[in-house]
């Protein structure tokens, strides 16, 4: 409903946005500040839609490239993310697609195996790009094979939605680039979040665990580095990295025992987080763990109640019983009645809600389709114009694409798992034999926004 | 006895006439996408064919092939980025020199082993490689690997500068240098080197025993092959103007030349560049029209080796032969 | 007196097992030297010894007043030593032609050459058709060695070691396996090749070694019995005990 | 008892835990080198079958049932595999060999998501193997004491049946000379196919012994297929004594090593084998090159 009024360019005048604001935002619509919001009214009937069998429409449509792991050991990460994709796409095309170049046009998704490898991604985004005219490419896991992706769609002049990579220097000086936008928090905004997160609460004791490779070396820096600002007195009693891949996390627990920390942090990632929590509970080690991926609801219903209770999450989209806005709330139970009726491989647990990254991903693509229903056009440069300094009121939160690095801010949640949790969804529980996340607490956008890289600075003024 | 007609000797090169023809053409009629499929084609070509000097020509089978291949992609990554001013082809240069250093280094390691043990020795240095480009994050920056270097101008100086950023320049950039890797390796297989390199793959004792140096002879195939290898990489790491160790030490980058060789027809020249092409296409058939490449790949390799030996190669020149057999016989 | 070939107080064990005690052996130059003796002797490990397959437990080498007791077989190969095997050693995928060629290019020292076309060194090929020529296998130059006969293998065999052109020549059991007419024409064949030449040779057949040598040494349980003209040794005692005694005792 | 001494024994018993652990997963690999001369490289995807086997078993019937089940499964596709494929081509070397098994290797990839998903499943052990024992002051998982234990019982187990059966010795026999051993009219061929089932049943058993153990999903097999390979090469190719203390070497090294040389740890593996393999190309006992 909220598209269909707007078909001009919304920052045509200021009188023009106040006026809307005013008109729209008592129906629940934009909230003051903002440029646009999300709004669940205006979400389809969506119990038709399979992720197994998405209706691609016909005829003119506006092209989305996913790109995506989707052959080798690593497909999970393709198949994770689809139902994602069609869902927003599903929702739209059924509200009759949006309104581009003064003709309506319905969402076509193109699939673009990366294999996770940086060469494959290359060469997929080219022929999505140069054979399939995409309009928009959306990915990806893995920073190298996102960087690959940004290089093609800046060469070829297409946006790209990042909201899966989150390193830090994939939108520095040397890397940005006009056309890629990053949805995700990045390295910085998780550490400051959880560090504020920390000067909180009584813990001082710290032992760090990640993997020994880039990014968990970055992970465990900007950690420390925060910890340090937000809570001077925290003390870090061990440190270390494993390889990646680890079989045997014994020897690491034997150690962060005899350290005897308050609270282990992590950034482990499949399958490394999994077996780092299950093995550490089957040694008898119960603290809290602090992560940032060990979110799968599989993994925590396999390690269970007394496993996954006083484990502490942070994201920047949480549901448990966070207080939620209306448009989450239906999000979460509309998605879960769906779930009910899906077949494999999306009847796992893994789909159960849409928390977390797959919150996140289907606020953030949101985000995009608003972004361009405002444009009004696929021009590039019209699009980034728009989606520059954009605040977007999202599902949950408000978003900001900062100007001059691309990179979108917001405020960032904490939560400490906990059992049972509260009912949240009617007749639904959030969490059945694992302790879902409770106590969350917003760290305000202020506390864990990073700064603009200093060569970014003077790009816009 | 029948004085037999010469042909006229133009005709020798109508065929090279062709081909040349074909490739000076095809960026044009076929587009960015398929010029690039054909570089990334011609990349493991060459380093297909640098494998097939061990495998085929010496008899030994390299695990690690990819240490050599990440090893030139490092190198002129690496240069490309830390050292300003750096020209095209001293970068591709330096990108062969890396490979060949790499393979010079462990050479006399190379050379204590035979067979499997080679195989495994040289799956165990690659994964090495890997295992070290990740954990030397100051110099390789871990598994983000180096990318975004500058790509320098084709200049000769006063004459002509032209950029290497286009897909169809650096088409022709490519299909140049990696056809003169082609052809130096075969030329290699027709000197008496080669003769010597086929010696050992046969009968090692009797080659010591006519007087050959056999470890100093396989140093030398070792850095030859590191040396080609290494330009492989080399023009990979500016064609994606990425490197990554996922993308250059990955065990199966070292797998894939190996299926190369194998699938296109293993003890032959032809054999991996027909294999990469072979490869090639069928990866861009999978992931084109389904998302089950690796499954395409594992029956592929099962096919050959149980109904087809001789690899494309041999199919091929069965097939000629048969035909040949016809049309004598009518 | 120095001979081209000498060894001092050589032994060697396998694992313990003793297999050749304190052997002195020499060879003059222009000297065709058998050696001979019951399985087991220990002459094919002697030869294996002196060509530095093994390097002996104890002892030392002289190859023309060098000391080679440690030298690997390519280095004692470009000194002037030629073998041939027990067990055909030869290159059977490719044709005689590249087999002698590889020789030929041994014998020129070319061992690292990456800048000419094998085809186009023509005086390379020439040699090599001589060489062919000479052990009468010109016809079948350019078939593949696999198809040729056994005895036609042998001969192949024994040109590669003379193509490197040695100053002595070690055989190891020339007519190994062959018919008796075969047999007969190889014999032939060596004493027209090595016309003039240094050659130790390792055999079993008594024909072969009497039409062939000019002087015998006698191997048993790894010590020399005895070494003389073929005369002498056939008077031996000690050696007619140790061939003939023993499989009456 | 002094924290320091505590801390070592506790990682002496990870280190063996960890090492007896690898060399489940390696026995099959390295005995069917040693015996058949064939370096299978689908023996971690084997593994991975038997493991998502396992896990599925687990839920149908119980761990027990799939920790006899599930290794006779692979056993019977390993002795196909070795009937129909491996058999022929053996006479022609070991590259058609090598080339032959990664492509079984790749199939069975795609089999176990085709079936199974791409989704880590995780296991827990049943529950008269989960919890901790309390020896004095020492708390350690009884999950990890059945992995020592069931380690060193399987490893009796083929000591007992290669020296003390007819089968062993047959194996034996034959591995010394194959001809001799098929004049005496016995079917070498069967042989051969019986044994590497039998060395496929080994991954099965790592396969679903490992499965409470780490979370199974379509990576399990290059996350722990080359440790397998460096146990073997370590050891020396076909030497099961080699083997086995390769795998409690590497144990222990892994363990003291993330104790005391924490940034080293993960390089420490490839520097144990490139320090043997430079002495002795062979491995630790291994002869054959």
């Amino acid at each position: 409903m909220i598209f269909k009024h707007r078909k001009v360019l919304y920052r045509v005048t200021f009188v023009l946005s106040v006026a809307a604001v005013f008109m729209l935002g008592p129906l629940g619509g934009t909230a003051p500040g903002a440029d646009s919001s999300f709004d669940p009214a205006a979400m389809s009937d969506m119990s038709d839609f399979d992720p197994n069998n998405f209706q691609q429409p016909e005829g003119d449509t506006i092209k989305l490239g996913y790109l995506q792991i989707m052959s080798g050991a690593a497909a999970g990460n393709g198949e994770l993310f689809w139902p994602v994709v069609t869902w927003v796409a599903h929702d739209i095309n059924k509200r009759g697609g949006i309104m581009v170049d003064g003709k309506k046009k319905k969402i076509e998704i193109l699939k673009g195996d990366t294999q996770g490898k940086p060469a494959a991604a290359r060469k997929e985004t080219e022929r999505l790009c140069l054979e399939e005219n995409v309009d928009l490419l959306w990915g990806t896991s893995g920073s190298h094979t996102a960087k690959a992706i940004a290089d093609v769609a800046e060469e070829y002049k297409v946006p790209f939605l990042n909201c899966l990579s989150l390193s830090d220097e994939l939108m520095n000086e040397k890397n940005f680039n006009r056309y890629t936008f990053r949805t995700l928090s990045n390295t910085t905004q998780w550490n400051m979040a959880l560090s504020y997160y920390f000067s909180k609460r009584p813990e001082t004791k710290f032992s760090i665990l990640c993997q020994d490779y880039m990014y968990g070396h970055a992970m465990a820096d900007a950690f420390k580095k925060y910890l340090n600002k937000y809570k001077p007195e925290a003390e870090i009693v061990s440190e270390d990295y494993h390889k990646l891949w680890l079989k045997d996390f014994a020897p690491y627990m034997t150690k962060i025992m005899a350290a005897n920390p308050d609270i282990l942090y992590t950034a482990d990632w499949l399958p490394d987080g999994d077996n780092l929590i299950n093995q550490a509970r089957s040694m008898g080690v119960n603290l809290p763990i602090a992560n940032i991926y060990i979110t799968n609801p599989d993994t925590l219903a396999s390690v269970g109640v007394e496993g996954t209770r006083n484990m502490i999450f942070c994201y920047s989209w949480m549901s448990g019983d966070t207080p939620q806005t209306k448009a989450q709330k239906k999000l979460m139970k509309e998605w879960h009645e769906q779930w009910k009726t899906w077949e494999a491989p999306y009847d796992s647990l893994l789909y159960i809600w849409p928390d977390f990254v797959v919150g996140q991903t289907i606020s953030d693509t949101y985000w995009l389709f608003d972004v361009i229903q405002r444009t009004g056009t696929l021009d590039p440069e019209k699009i980034i114009k728009v989606w520059e300094d954009d605040v977007y009121k999202a599902i949950q939160g408000v978003r900001t694409m900062r100007a001059a690095d691309h990179q979108a801010v917001f405020d960032m949640y904490v939560g400490e798992a906990t059992y049972p949790t509260r009912e949240v969804y009617e007749g639904a529980p959030y969490s059945e034999g694992y302790a879902g996340v409770h106590k969350v607490i917003k760290i305000p956008q202020k506390y864990c926004t990073p700064p603009v890289p200093e060569g970014l600075k003077d790009r816009v003024e | 006895m029948i004085a037999r007609i010469t042909p006229p000797a133009w005709t020798r090169w109508v065929l090279p006439g062709i081909a040349a023809a074909i490739l000076l053409g095809y960026p044009l009629v076929f587009g960015t996408v398929y010029t690039n499929i054909f570089i990334h084609f011609a990349i493991f070509a060459v380093f297909a064919a640098s494998l097939n000097m061990l495998v085929s020509y010496t008899g030994l089978l390299s695990f690690g092939h990819a240490l050599f291949f990440g090893g030139g992609a490092y190198a002129t990554a690496l240069a490309l980025e830390n050292i300003p001013g750096m020209g095209l082809f001293p970068a591709i240069f330096t990108g062969g020199l890396a490979g060949a250093a790499f393979a010079l280094i462990v050479s006399p390691l190379l050379n204590r082993v035979r067979d499997t043990a080679f195989a495994l020795l040289t799956l165990a240095l690659g994964q090495l490689a890997y295992m070290a480009c990740i954990k030397l994050r100051d110099i390789t920056h871990g598994e983000d690997g180096v990318g975004g270097f500058p790509i320098p101008d084709l200049s000769i100086p006063g004459v002509v500068s032209v950029s290497m950023v286009p897909a169809q320049n650096f088409y022709y950039l490519a299909i140049v240098i990696l056809g003169i890797c082609l052809l130096l390796m075969w030329f290699l297989t027709k000197t008496p080197f080669g003769s010597i390199m086929i010696g050992i793959r046969d009968n090692p004792q009797r080659v010591d025993f006519l007087g050959f140096n056999i470890p100093l002879t396989k140093c030398l195939i070792f850095t030859l092959s590191g040396f080609f290898a290494g330009i492989a990489g080399s023009v990979y790491a500016l064609f994606n103007n990425l490197v990554t160790p996922d993308g250059v030490f990955h065990i199966m980058t070292s797998f894939t030349p190996i299926m190369m060789v194998y699938v296109g027809g293993i003890g032959t020249f032809a054999g991996p560049i027909a294999g990469s092409g072979l490869m090639t296409i069928i990866e861009e058939i999978a992931t084109r029209y389904t998302t089950q490449l690796v499954l395409f790949n594992g029956i592929l390799l099962v096919l050959v080796v149980m109904f087809f030996r001789t690899g494309f190669v041999g199919l091929y020149l069965l097939l000629k032969q048969k035909l040949f057999e016809k049309e004598s016989s009518r | 007196m120095t001979g081209i070939l000498e060894t001092r107080d050589l032994c060697h064990d396998f694992n313990g097992l003793k297999v050749l005690t304190h052997i002195q052996f020499s060879v003059q130059p222009g000297e065709r030297h058998a050696i001979i003796g019951p399985n087991g002797a220990g002459k094919t490990t002697f030869f294996n010894l002196v060509t530095g397959v093994y390097t002996p437990a104890s002892g030392r080498i002289l190859f023309k007043d060098v000391d080679v007791t440690k030298a690997k077989p390519y280095r004692l190969t470009r000194m002037g030593l030629g073998r041939s095997f027990q067990i055909t050693s030869i290159f059977q995928r490719q044709t005689p032609f590249q087999n002698i060629r590889l020789a030929i290019l041994s014998k020129n020292r070319i061992r690292f050459n990456l800048f000419v076309r094998v085809d186009r060194m023509n005086a390379i090929n020439e040699q090599t058709n001589e060489i062919l020529q000479e052990i009468q296998l010109a016809d079948e130059a350019h078939l593949p060695t696999s198809t040729l006969s056994y005895g036609k293998q042998r001969s192949l065999d024994l040109g590669m070691a003379l193509a490197t052109a040695p100053d002595l020549l070690l055989f190891d059991e020339p007519t190994a396996g062959m018919s008796r007419d075969e047999s007969h024409s190889a014999v032939e064949l060596i004493r027209k090749l090595t016309e003039g030449k240094t050659m130790v040779i390792v055999e079993h057949d008594m024909d072969v070694v009497f039409s062939l040598a000019d002087r015998i040494t006698v191997l048993h349980r790894g010590e020399i019995l005895a070494t003389g003209t073929p005369y002498e040794i056939q008077e031996n005692d000690a050696v007619k005990k140790a061939y003939l005694g023993e499989s009456e005792v | 008892m002094d924290p320091m001494t505590f801390i070592c024994v506790t990682q002496f018993v990870h280190g063996l835990a960890y090492g007896l652990l690898l060399f489940l997963v390696a026995a099959g690999l390295s005995m069917i080198f040693g015996m058949m001369d064939i370096l299978n490289l689908a023996h971690a995807y084997i593994f991975m079958l038997a493991a998502y086997l396992g896990y599925t078993m687990t839920g149908l019937l119980n761990f027990w049932a799939a920790l006899l089940l599930a290794p006779i499964g692979v056993a019977l596709l390993g002795m196909l595999i070795e009937r129909f494929m491996l058999r022929k081509i053996h006479p022609l070397g070991h590259i058609p060999e090598l080339v032959l098994t990664i492509g079984i290797g790749l199939i069975l990839l795609e089999f176990v998501k085709w079936i199974w998903g791409t989704q880590s499943l995780m296991l827990q052990p049943p529950e008269i193997l989960s919890g901790l024992l309390s020896i004095g002051v020492f708390r350690y998982p009884v999950y990890r004491v059945f992995i020592i234990g069931f380690s060193i019982a399987v490893m009796i187990l083929m000591g007992l049946l290669f020296y003390k059966t007819r089968f062993g010795t047959i194996v034996r026999a034959a591995t010394a000379d194959a001809g001799m051993v098929g004049a005496l009219g016995i079917n070498v061929p069967l042989v051969y196919t019986l044994f590497f089932g039998f060395g496929t049943w080994l991954a099965g058993l790592a396969g679903v012994v490992v499965a409470p153990f780490l979370s199974v999903f379509p990576g399990l097999a290059d996350q722990i297929g080359f440790d397998a390979f460096v146990v073997v090469v370590l050891g020396g190719l076909g030497s099961m004594s080699g083997a086995f203390i390769a795998a409690i070497l590497i144990g222990l090294l892994n363990s003291f090593g993330i104790q005391f040389l924490p940034t080293l740890a993960p390089l420490l593996t490839f520097g144990l084998m490139a320090v043997v393999l430079s002495i002795k190309p062979t491995g630790l006992l291994g002869e054959r090159q």
